[in-house]
């Protein structure tokens, strides 16, 4: 009786052949190995960012069910996607209790507000996500490299920042290969970019794990391929013609694929069901519109990395791109051929 | 007040300046018909120039102080001012009282000035007084157009006070440029950025409709 | 608007007429009296915020002069001239002290405003303000804060070659990696702004240099 | 002034300091109309029409009155330029065109007092800004107004039929959802810098 599905009623409504519980069970696996290499390259310290993300997101949920007297929610493990996706967007010696903020904030903000799972119009990691970058620039933007010799000896001691204090950063941070190329034009190695050896959130390190688990929901019939393919498409043609036309002074199109966030955010949070566009073209728009704002803000915007801008842009465009592209038979799923 | 008891004097004093008009022409701009939270007027300011308390003491008193002075012209010239052009009228007075505000805060501190930038003048465009004039002061006595412009200047100059300490408070750890935590203290700079600004009044109207819900319940 | 009102206004539009003709006398008046009255207080005012900037970005002075460029020449104007000024401090003895130039490009939010010092002896920047900045609260405005960064105008090395170029154009560096008199240590955390700065004093630098230069002689004071 | 500068002008209004969401310019309109995408288009249509005419006219009038030397009339005449700039569109419009008199009719009156126009005016004064630079200022002011009204407008449509929490409905949510917008929008800042 807990398992039954969700009482949505926004547009757009998504038939799914599985229960919604399901879909959100297998996308927790999907990232699990995602949070186990971010905790083997970074530490205990990664593990607990999580761990306070996921709970704060998880209690937030509980509470606001209560006080709206509704069946608590929690069991369908949405507010565990949003708390663990969050989580896997901060840097790794995130003061946890800038962390719970932000989880709190997730859920509350982005998913309470507006009427809860199935109306959120923002993904609601995203916007925990954006709010902590706008209200603690400097904690969110201080990296520890990864593989240190220390991470599972010691724990950084702006984990344990007192809360509503300022971290304090001690010992080494590192630069994230996309702010290294913006703001001093260093490169780094394809491969330690493919398989995580850099400093960076913590799970937006390692594609080759991203990858295999889209590529496990995508095989599962529980995302939407065409999300991220048409995303990193863009990206990848987009940059390649600048590429193209003056190797020196832009990325290649690799780097751009696989550094920073943009393979998170294609595969797990550009695909959020409620907050994309319903139609297989307006979702090739919606992938094409966020990989060039994820372009334009890379190479010419102040900061070096804009995926996190870029999807939530998406996200308010969905609803006009829904607009201006009809669907033929309104309502088919858009998923699952069954 | 004469027959009342000496016991309950100040009971019946206060019920009478509780009960009086005057009184409530004044204050029913400060609670009930508060123009930012309850009306919704004159969002520009409210949201743009309340990144410090200083700022918006200085934006609120300047509205307010636009707001009488127009209010109390209005109603002296209500019975002159033909109907066809009255909205032309006010807003020239308006206009006026807006731009000597403008001079007279140059005078005060360039600081400030420079600080609140182009938002004094848009004083003009500020719904709020445009409304008071056309509601309230074009059909009203001077006494009750003062009573009614103080009311909601306060209330005016109370709300921005309610965002911009806020917004300081969190976002600077400071209020009045009064350090307020102790030292370390993590400022949450979105609270000065504009998103903050939106999150704040949102947040402040939340309070508003909690508050009214939980006494229609009751 | 109603019927009755309408026709009352038809018979009254000369009345219409007086109305807004007396509003604009009063507003008018009004206007211009406070105008007359505050207008020497707001001079005294931009005046000496000024001349703060000026004494700030300039070391020693207490006294200044405004100079302009044009035909080729710098020559002194009216201190509020409105318009693109040279400022030359001098200092108790009346002697020469430097120039407070502004200059103004692009920031992370808006136009960033700043004046700085420049020592023509030594060719190096000595001084630093910022006039006017919407630079991002906590992060972009370090550039006014940031006691690391300002240290670095205290003597930014901006000199001439012969051929009247600058010798190594200023540049913002990482913070913590300046190693040469040229070089801006950058801020962490509000790169964009310390670099914006760096490329305002590059360009600024650039074009003045050469120029007051080759005409310093005007800014001593004529004994 | 080249192609390039006001290039970076128009992206700098539109997007970077998005009127809206940056300045708080509109937001009266902003909240009012905003429910529905039609009338959003539409407000947002006429708005970027008056800020391109009242923009022209504010140029005019700001070198008028620093050529007879009564810069306090600034504020006055530029309010009064707007308030006749928008009676005489809507003339004009009436007259032109019956049937996008009655789209816009309601909001042509709405726009005296809308402060995106009169804030565009004194910008552009303060910035210093030329004829052609005025005008740029001005459509990306205004494009930047009509998306931003554009996205909140699908978004309410959307949100239309969700269980909004009671406290929440209305102008809060509306508040919320412009917040994260304005917040979105941090996205573009620096860009057109260089």
């Amino acid at each position: 009786m807990l398992n039954k599905t969700l009482n949505i009623n926004t547009s757009p409504h998504i038939k799914m052949g599985i229960s919604t519980d399901v879909i959100m069970r297998n996308v927790v696996w999907a990232m699990l190995p995602i949070a186990a290499f971010a905790v083997y390259s970074f530490g205990w310290s990664a593990l607990l960012v999580m761990l306070t993300t996921t709970g704060a997101c998880v209690l937030t949920e509980h509470l606001l069910c209560k006080y709206s007297k509704k069946e608590s929610t929690i069991s369908d493990w949405s507010a565990i996607i949003t708390g663990l996706l969050l989580g896997l967007t901060l840097p790794p010696a995130f003061p946890l209790w800038m962390a719970f903020v932000g989880g709190v904030l997730a859920i509350a903000l982005g998913k309470y507000a507006f009427g809860g799972l199935g109306s959120n119009v923002f993904n609601p990691a995203l916007i925990g996500r954006v709010v902590l970058q706008a209200a603690f620039p400097v904690a969110i933007t201080t990296w520890t490299p990864a593989m240190l010799t220390d991470r599972f000896t010691s724990i950084a001691s702006s984990t344990f920042t007192f809360p509503f204090m300022t971290p304090k950063v001690d010992g080494l941070t590192g630069a994230t290969p996309l702010s290294a190329f913006k703001f001093d034009n260093i490169g780094t190695a394809s491969q330690d970019l493919a398989l995580g050896m850099t400093s960076g959130s913590l799970g937006e390190t390692c594609s080759v794990l991203i990858l295999l688990g889209g590529a496990y929901l995508v095989f599962r019939n529980m995302m939407n391929w065409r999300i991220p393919a048409s995303i990193l498409l863009t990206v990848f043609v987009f940059s390649g013609l600048f590429y193209l036309m003056d190797s020196t002074l832009y990325p290649s199109p690799m780097f751009m694929l696989f550094s920073g966030g943009l393979m998170l955010g294609a595969v797990f949070m550009a695909s959020d069901m409620v907050a994309s566009p319903i139609t297989p073209i307006g979702v090739w728009v919606y992938g094409f519109a966020i990989g060039a704002l994820v372009v334009v803000i890379r190479l010419w915007g102040g900061q070096p990395e804009g995926v996190m801008y870029a999807i939530l842009l998406g996200n308010a465009l969905s609803p006009q791109i829904d607009k201006l592209i009809r669907p033929r038979v309104y309502g088919t799923t858009k998923v699952s051929k069954k | 007040m004469s027959n009342s008891k000496n016991d309950n004097t100040k009971t019946s004093f206060w019920d009478k300046l509780k009960d009086s008009p005057s009184t409530d022409e004044f204050m029913k701009g400060i609670w009930k018909d508060n123009p930012v939270f309850v009306q919704v007027l004159g969002m520009c300011p409210v949201l743009a120039v309340t990144n410090t308390a200083e700022n918006a003491l200085a934006m609120g008193l300047a509205t307010a102080f636009v707001l009488l002075m127009s209010n109390v012209l209005v109603s002296v010239l209500r019975n002159f001012i033909p109907k066809q052009v009255r909205i032309a009228s006010y807003i020239l007075i308006i206009a006026s009282f807006v731009t000597i505000t403008d001079y007279v805060i140059q005078a005060i501190s360039i600081d400030l000035h420079k600080s609140l930038g182009a938002f004094i003048s848009l004083i003009v465009v500020n719904c709020l007084i445009l409304s008071r004039a056309e509601a309230f002061a074009s059909k009203n006595t001077i006494g009750k157009s003062v009573l009614d412009a103080l009311g909601m200047g306060v209330g005016f100059v109370f709300a921005l006070l309610c965002l911009g300490g806020v917004r300081e408070l969190l976002g600077n750890g400071t209020l009045f440029s009064y350090s307020v935590f102790p030292e370390g203290f993590q400022e949450w700079i979105i609270m000065i950025l504009p998103a903050g600004g939106f999150f704040t009044l949102a947040i402040w109207l939340i309070f508003f409709n909690f508050r009214n819900q939980r006494k229609a319940t009751v | 608007m109603s019927r009755e009102t309408q026709q009352q206004n038809n018979s009254n539009s000369t009345k219409m007429l007086v109305a807004m003709v007396g509003i604009g006398v009063i507003c008018a008046l009004l206007i211009v009296f406070t105008f007359e009255q505050t207008l020497p207080v707001i001079a005294k005012n931009k005046a000496e915020a000024l001349e703060k900037a000026i004494f700030k970005v300039v070391p020693n002075a207490s006294s200044f002069k405004a100079f302009q460029w044009s035909d080729k020449k710098f020559i002194e104007v009216d201190k509020s001239t409105e318009g693109e000024l040279l400022y030359a401090g001098y200092n108790s003895e009346n002697a020469f002290a430097g120039l407070a130039i502004q200059a103004a490009g692009q920031g992370y939010a808006d136009v960033i405003r700043i004046l700085y010092g420049y020592d023509v002896k030594s060719q190096k920047v000595v001084g630093f303000y910022v006039l006017e900045t919407k630079e991002t609260p906590g992060l972009g405005d370090k550039i006014e804060k940031e006691e690391h960064f300002l240290a670095n105008f205290e003597g930014l090395d901006v000199s001439l070659n012969d051929n009247s170029t600058i010798k190594n154009e200023i540049e913002t560096v990482k913070q913590g990696t300046k190693e040469n008199a040229w070089e801006i240590d950058g801020i962490t955390g509000a790169t964009i702004s310390s670099r914006a700065i760096g490329d305002i004093l590059k360009e600024s630098t650039t074009y003045w240099m050469p120029i007051i230069q080759g005409n310093k002689n005007i800014f001593r004071l004529e004994e | 002034m080249t192609v390039a500068s006001l290039g970076n002008i128009f992206i700098s209004a539109c997007l970077v300091n998005n009127f809206v969401l940056a300045y708080f310019l509109g937001i009266c309109p902003f909240l009012g109309v905003s429910g529905k995408m039609e009338t959003a288009t539409k407000m947002g249509g006429a708005v970027t029409f008056v800020m391109l005419i009242s923009s022209m006219c504010a140029y005019g009038i700001h070198a008028l009155l620093i050529a007879i030397g009564a810069p306090f009339l600034q504020l006055i005449s530029y309010i009064v330029v707007i308030a006749s700039t928008v009676q005489l569109v809507e003339m004009f419009v009436k007259k032109m065109s019956p049937a996008l008199f009655r789209a816009l009719g309601i909001f042509l009156p709405l726009i005296t007092t809308n402060c995106a126009i009169l804030g565009l005016a004194l910008f552009q004064t303060n910035k210093g800004y030329g004829f052609v630079e005025s005008i740029v200022y001005a459509a990306g002011a205004g494009a930047g107004f009509t998306l931003a009204l554009i996205l909140i407008a699908g978004l309410r449509e959307q949100l239309e039929f969700s269980e909004v929490p009671k406290v929440v409905k209305g102008t809060a949510l509306v508040l919320l959802t412009a917040g994260i917008l304005s917040l979105a929008f941090m996205g573009f800042s620096g860009l057109g810098g260089k």
